[in-house]
């Protein structure tokens, strides 16, 4: 999402404008995004609008953002493809490939392992 | 121990058991372990034991306990990298086949197919496909809840101090919540059971040696084997939830600190000395992140295997301690045995006869 | 921890209608499994989160520790403050394995790292 | 150190400045801990920070680190504590040993939440997660929001939502009043929210995220009352039902922790004596919010110089008497911080009758958010009559908090004897209507009042913290404590100043008649 229409504060009546740094271009789950260099990738995808950040292992539920300050993970996502990422407090670069979480895989690595439970 | 010994003999039929705890349920060696359920690389005395647990007890104890122990029998491979390795492996690998375990030596490529994720230096193992691994929380915890439903009286929170003969037998079990009573008393309280042994004038020689475990966050399934390392850089297994169960010590550690009883720290060593070893083997495992690390203690007899047996000098004291770090796996078969010792006085469905307690005698 | 008698639950267990509520978010362990934990004769914090995994997911309890102790006194008809707690352990954080396999022990002699 | 947050750098602050050698590691990319997210004024006396933004007084605390020769280390997760105060800490990609002679962990709090049916669905978060998303990252947590606690954090976060520019659909407590302070849910209350208390939430509904939750009242021993079930359209639940400390760390070192209720409710903290240190000896905790008071900052800042002045003093560096009337001082403000109706000791045990002067305690304030207009007699500061300009207190509850006294240049504000006691109006000093009382009230619970000056009209100045600001000669609405429409106001001035810090103050015309009810003013056309 174009950045000036996301859901950001422009300004703000105590802090004034953010400092914030460059506009970066990422991928969720391969879509074009973007956000601030810097700012937790948790931050840019609330501002874009994405909720659900993983699905559980046990019984498949999303999961989204939760304590925003890395105590709860409920927010890890793959991020460059390693798993169990804490979004709320890793910082967005440039070219990141950041894709939901199946479990601990994506949904094709996720997708293809349920069909071959069911093959069994 | 304790927990499947008191389920097998209640199992029986034998009524007023009890179970004296200090802490809680599973906080001993049966719980805090990586869940090897191994016959290769064992001493011969205790092969018995682990065969029979393997073949007989093992594979239908889920559902004996009415619970998941997450029992899987794919196989246990002990790596090597050096020549030394091999030659350690093919001595374990030779005293076991002479027994009658199906154990073999095998090359690093058949390693690899077994197991894909290691690393190319691994260039012998010693192979044995009936190993496999379980889960010891719910193994040790599924034996309590059906000791208990069968009778079985447990009381945590209870500190023995030492155990009195009346009338030339054991009968009397001292605690901070004053005596208890039994006509027969097991003793099986890992490393400690020596000074509780010794009020009752019999001196184990068992030592604590602290051993740590590293637990991963879960990941995607990738190899259902135990594995062990000629060098016991480490060995672990992944668990069913998908994280992987990964133990050592650092060599030193326990020089550095005695246990205190109530805290089991970990030491600042440990976990990254096992943490190399893990990615020695499998540098694929080096992203996984690890969420735990534990403390549990050995309780290293000096021959390296337990004693299980009754005390003619001390009638009606039983002891089963000892296990030196692989007693996860037999404990079902001693919990057998036990049973068999306290009820027909003999364990007659397996050979524990090495076992004794006074087989320790000076070198030379 | 203070002494406690165990024996097997008198009673059946009773299921209650939201014994489906999530309590520990990391492993989706619910009410019912842990009030059922109970019944079965799990009486400490460490005995319900060995047998259930409450609170051995990533977060290690932080969220929900308090939630399944709740629980647990409830069923148990005891106080929160005789469940035990979790013990903290290394790493307070998840870590990665190659991170902590990388150890620096002379940073005070060579504080430049080199 | 453990922990750069307010605790952490005060004690290192005090450390170093006498004399030790301090290293502070912080998880966090930047050090403050949860500071640089509280962007309300602080409660409390002047000497303790009162009037003073949380992310400023953060900032504060910074530089003084920074020239004491504090040693920073951010993206530092301590791993682990061991034996000897020894510590592993994750600094990039190693994993480096330190030990020190002594170990302060100043690891913070963790939002407590409550389990409800749908709780797991993207859309219910932390108020903390909410709050770190708009202030340090200026992202909207949402657009359609249910806070779930009206204790002072969930306050704060309301008002908080609505600068950010949210819609804050209510205010939920299952308990029977609004357990933060009065004042904090006056600002919140006036803008139109309402205070739901006796009700609970029952689930959070929606398709893969929160869309609806739904709610339901309880009796006064917290039980259903069935058929009171009520839908609202949300897309996000926050819950603000109380901070726990952070102990894994001190049980990782072996230090005692267990259940108490010090903090007035049973929670987890890790045991430490009156100087804050553990049963490890040499290992100290502080600053983790099992103190109440006003402001947690403040209390951890202190706690923060009580553990560092011991230990300085264990080790050499200050003598036992400086050591002593240091810790004395700390000990005094917090004691005085903690103080009053909101204490540990009267918190949720107690349902006082009255404030500490003998008057009765405003009942509307505690269920409903808002003083009621009949109510307002029984404080002499909220309901006298002066000609000209003159400040209307509506701060009616012992909180401890006394920056009014010493903004007014003319003296017409007291506070006497302890810091919670309520401010009172000295009416033999004329008041100017300069607005810093207005301005700088952490509570914003000062207004000004002239109902003297125009025929038939009265001037109404009220704090103003939103975007836009209105502007002189726009026309609006003026909105009484509930938040309802009263009649027309016409703005005629707004103030701003650096001593005002980003407070504006707004002041309207409204007919005289109205000038007791009107509190807040709502531009016409556009949203508050």
């Amino acid at each position: 999402m174009d950045i000036t229409k996301q859901r950001r504060i422009q300004e703000h009546p105590i802090l004034g404008s953010y400092e914030k740094g460059r506009v970066v271009h990422f991928t969720l789950d391969g879509k074009d995004m973007e956000g601030y260099e810097g700012e937790p990738i948790a931050a840019a995808l609330k501002a874009s609008g994405v909720m659900t950040h993983r699905y559980t292992a046990k019984h498949h539920k999303p999961r989204g953002v939760f304590c925003a300050i890395g105590r709860c993970t409920d927010c890890v996502m793959i991020v460059d493809g390693i798993p169990n990422t804490r979004t709320c407090i890793t910082p967005l670069k440039e070219g990141m490939a950041v894709q939901a979480q199946y479990g601990v895989q994506t949904k094709e690595e996720w997708e293809a392992s349920q069909e071959a439970k069911d093959g069994e | 121990m304790a927990c499947a010994t008191a389920y097998n003999l209640a199992k029986r039929g034998m009524k007023d058991i009890i179970v004296l705890e200090k802490k809680e349920i599973g906080n001993g060696g049966s719980n805090r372990n990586a869940g090897g359920v191994r016959q290769s690389a064992r001493d011969v005395r205790e092969l018995p034991l682990a065969m029979y647990a393997v073949s007989r007890i093992w594979p239908h104890l889920g559902e004996e306990l009415e619970t998941d122990v997450e029992y899987v029998q794919r196989g246990n491979l002990r790596l090597g990298k050096t020549e030394a390795h091999k030659k350690i492996l093919e001595a374990h690998t030779a005293k076991s086949t002479k027994v009658g375990l199906d154990v073999r030596m095998i090359d690093g490529e058949e390693a690899r197919e077994i197991c894909p994720y290691m690393s190319e230096e691994v260039t012998s193992a010693s192979w044995c496909p009936t190993d496999g691994h379980a889960n010891p929380l719910k193994t040790t915890l599924g034996y309590y809840r059906m000791a208990l439903r069968l009778g079985v009286t447990f009381i945590t929170g209870v500190t023995v101090t030492g155990i009195r003969k009346a009338h030339g037998k054991a009968r009397i079990v001292q605690t901070d919540d004053g005596d208890y009573e039994g006509e027969k008393i097991l003793l099986c309280a890992g490393w400690e059971s020596r000074k509780i042994a010794d009020t009752a004038g019999i001196e184990l020689p068992i030592i604590p040696e602290r051993n740590e475990v590293l637990v991963t966050e879960m990941e995607p399934e990738m190899f259902p084997v135990m594995l062990g390392t000629a060098d016991s850089d480490f060995y672990g297994h992944q668990s069913k939830h998908g994280s992987f169960v990964m133990g050592g010590n650092s060599g030193i550690q326990q020089y550095y600190s005695m246990p205190d009883g109530a805290h089991h720290p970990t030491g600042p060593l440990t976990a990254p000395k096992i943490s190399r070893g893990i990615i020695s083997y499998f540098p694929v495992l080096k992203n996984a992140k690890i969420v735990r690390s534990w403390a549990g203690y050995y309780d290293v007899c000096a021959d390296k295997v337990p004693v299980i047996d009754q005390i003619p000098e001390v009638p009606g004291l039983y002891i089963a301690a000892g296990f030196s770090g692989h007693g996860f796996g037999i404990s079902p078969a001693v919990a057998l045995a036990m049973s068999e010792l306290i009820l027909d006085g003999s364990s007659h469905t397996i050979d524990i006869s090495p076992l004794t307690y006074d087989r320790f005698r000076a070198k030379g | 921890m203070s002494k406690i008698i165990r024996t097997a639950a008198k009673e059946p267990f009773k299921p209650e209608p939201d014994d489906d509520l999530i309590i520990c978010r990391c492993e989706e362990v619910t009410k019912g499994e842990i009030r059922r934990a109970v019944h079965g004769g799990f009486r400490t914090t460490n005995e319900v989160k060995r047998w259930l995994r409450c609170g051995m997911g990533l977060c290690q309890g932080q969220t929900c520790q308090r939630n399944f102790q709740n629980i647990i006194a409830k069923e148990a008809g005891i106080s929160v403050k005789d469940l035990g707690m979790i013990s903290g352990r290394s790493p307070a954080r998840p870590v990665m394995i190659d991170v902590f396999a990388n150890e620096v022990i002379d940073a005070e002699k060579d504080p430049e790292g080199k | 150190m453990i922990g750069a947050g307010p605790a952490g750098l005060s004690a290192a602050v005090e450390a170093a400045e006498a004399g030790m050698r301090v290293a502070v590691f912080d998880e966090n990319a930047g050090p403050g801990g949860q500071l640089f997210k509280q962007i309300h004024k602080f409660f409390g006396s002047r000497d303790q920070n009162a009037m003073i933004r949380g992310f400023q007084i953060g900032r504060n605390l910074l530089a003084r680190a920074e020239a004491a020769g504090v040693e920073v280390f951010l993206n530092a997760p301590v791993m682990g504590i061991y034996k000897n105060h020894e510590v592993l800490v994750k600094i990039e990609d190693e994993s480096v040993h330190f030990k020190g002679d002594n170990i302060i962990i100043a690891a913070g709090a963790a939002e407590v939440m409550v389990p409800f049916c749908g709780w797991d669905l993207p859309g219910v978060m932390g108020a903390g997660a909410a709050q770190t998303l708009m202030n340090r990252h200026g992202v909207l947590p949402g657009r359609k929001v249910l806070l779930v606690g009206s204790g002072n954090v969930g306050l704060i976060v309301g008002l908080q939502l609505l600068q950010a520019g949210c819609e804050l659909v209510a205010v939920l407590d299952a308990a029977p009043r609004v357990g933060g302070y009065g004042v904090h849910a006056a600002k919140i209350a006036r803008t139109g929210v309402p205070f739901l208390t006796s009700t609970t939430i029952l689930e959070a509904k929606g398709d893969g995220k929160v869309e609806k939750a739904v709610i339901r009242k309880v009796d006064s021993r917290f039980q259903v009352i069935p058929g009171t079930e009520r839908e609202l359209d949300v897309d996000t639940i926050l819950m603000a039902v109380g901070l726990s400390p952070m102990t894994q760390l001190a049980s990782c070192a072996g230090c005692d922790v267990e259940y108490s209720d010090q903090t007035g409710r049973l929670s987890c903290i890790t045991v430490t004596d009156e100087f804050c240190e553990t049963t490890v000896a040499g290992i100290y905790c502080c600053g983790d919010f099992r103190m109440e008071t006003a402001e947690g900052a403040s209390s951890a800042i202190l706690q923060g110089q009580i553990a560092a002045s011991h230990i300085a003093e264990q080790a050499g560096y200050i003598t036992g008497e400086e050591c002593g009337a240091r810790i004395a001082k700390c000990q005094e403000t917090l004691r005085q911080m903690s103080g009053g109706m909101f204490s540990v000791k009267n918190k949720g045990r107690v349902d006082p009758t009255e404030t500490d002067e003998g008057y009765p305690i405003s009942r509307s304030l505690l269920e409903r958010g808002y003083i009621a207009e009949e109510e307002l007699q029984n404080y002499p500061a909220a309901s006298y009559e002066a000609e000209g300009v003159h400040p209307v207190i509506e701060c009616v509850q012992n909180i401890p908090c006394n920056p009014c006294r010493d903004m007014c240049a003319r003296k017409c504000i007291l506070v006497n004897g302890d810091i919670t006691n309520i401010p009172l109006v000295d009416q033999t000093k004329k008041c100017v209507g300069c607005g810093l009382c207005v301005a700088n009230c952490p509570g914003q619970s000062i207004f000004l009042i002239d109902k003297t000056s125009i025929p038939d009209y009265a001037a109404v100045s009220i704090p103003y913290e939103f975007l836009p600001l209105p502007e002189e000669g726009q026309k609006g609405t003026g909105l009484d404590r509930s938040g309802a429409p009263v009649c027309d106001a016409l703005v005629m001035s707004v103030k701003t100043s650096p001593a005002m810090d980003k407070t504006a103050v707004l002041t309207m015309k409204v007919p005289l008649k109205y000038a007791d009810s009107v509190r807040f003013f709502k531009a016409e056309g556009g949203a508050e």
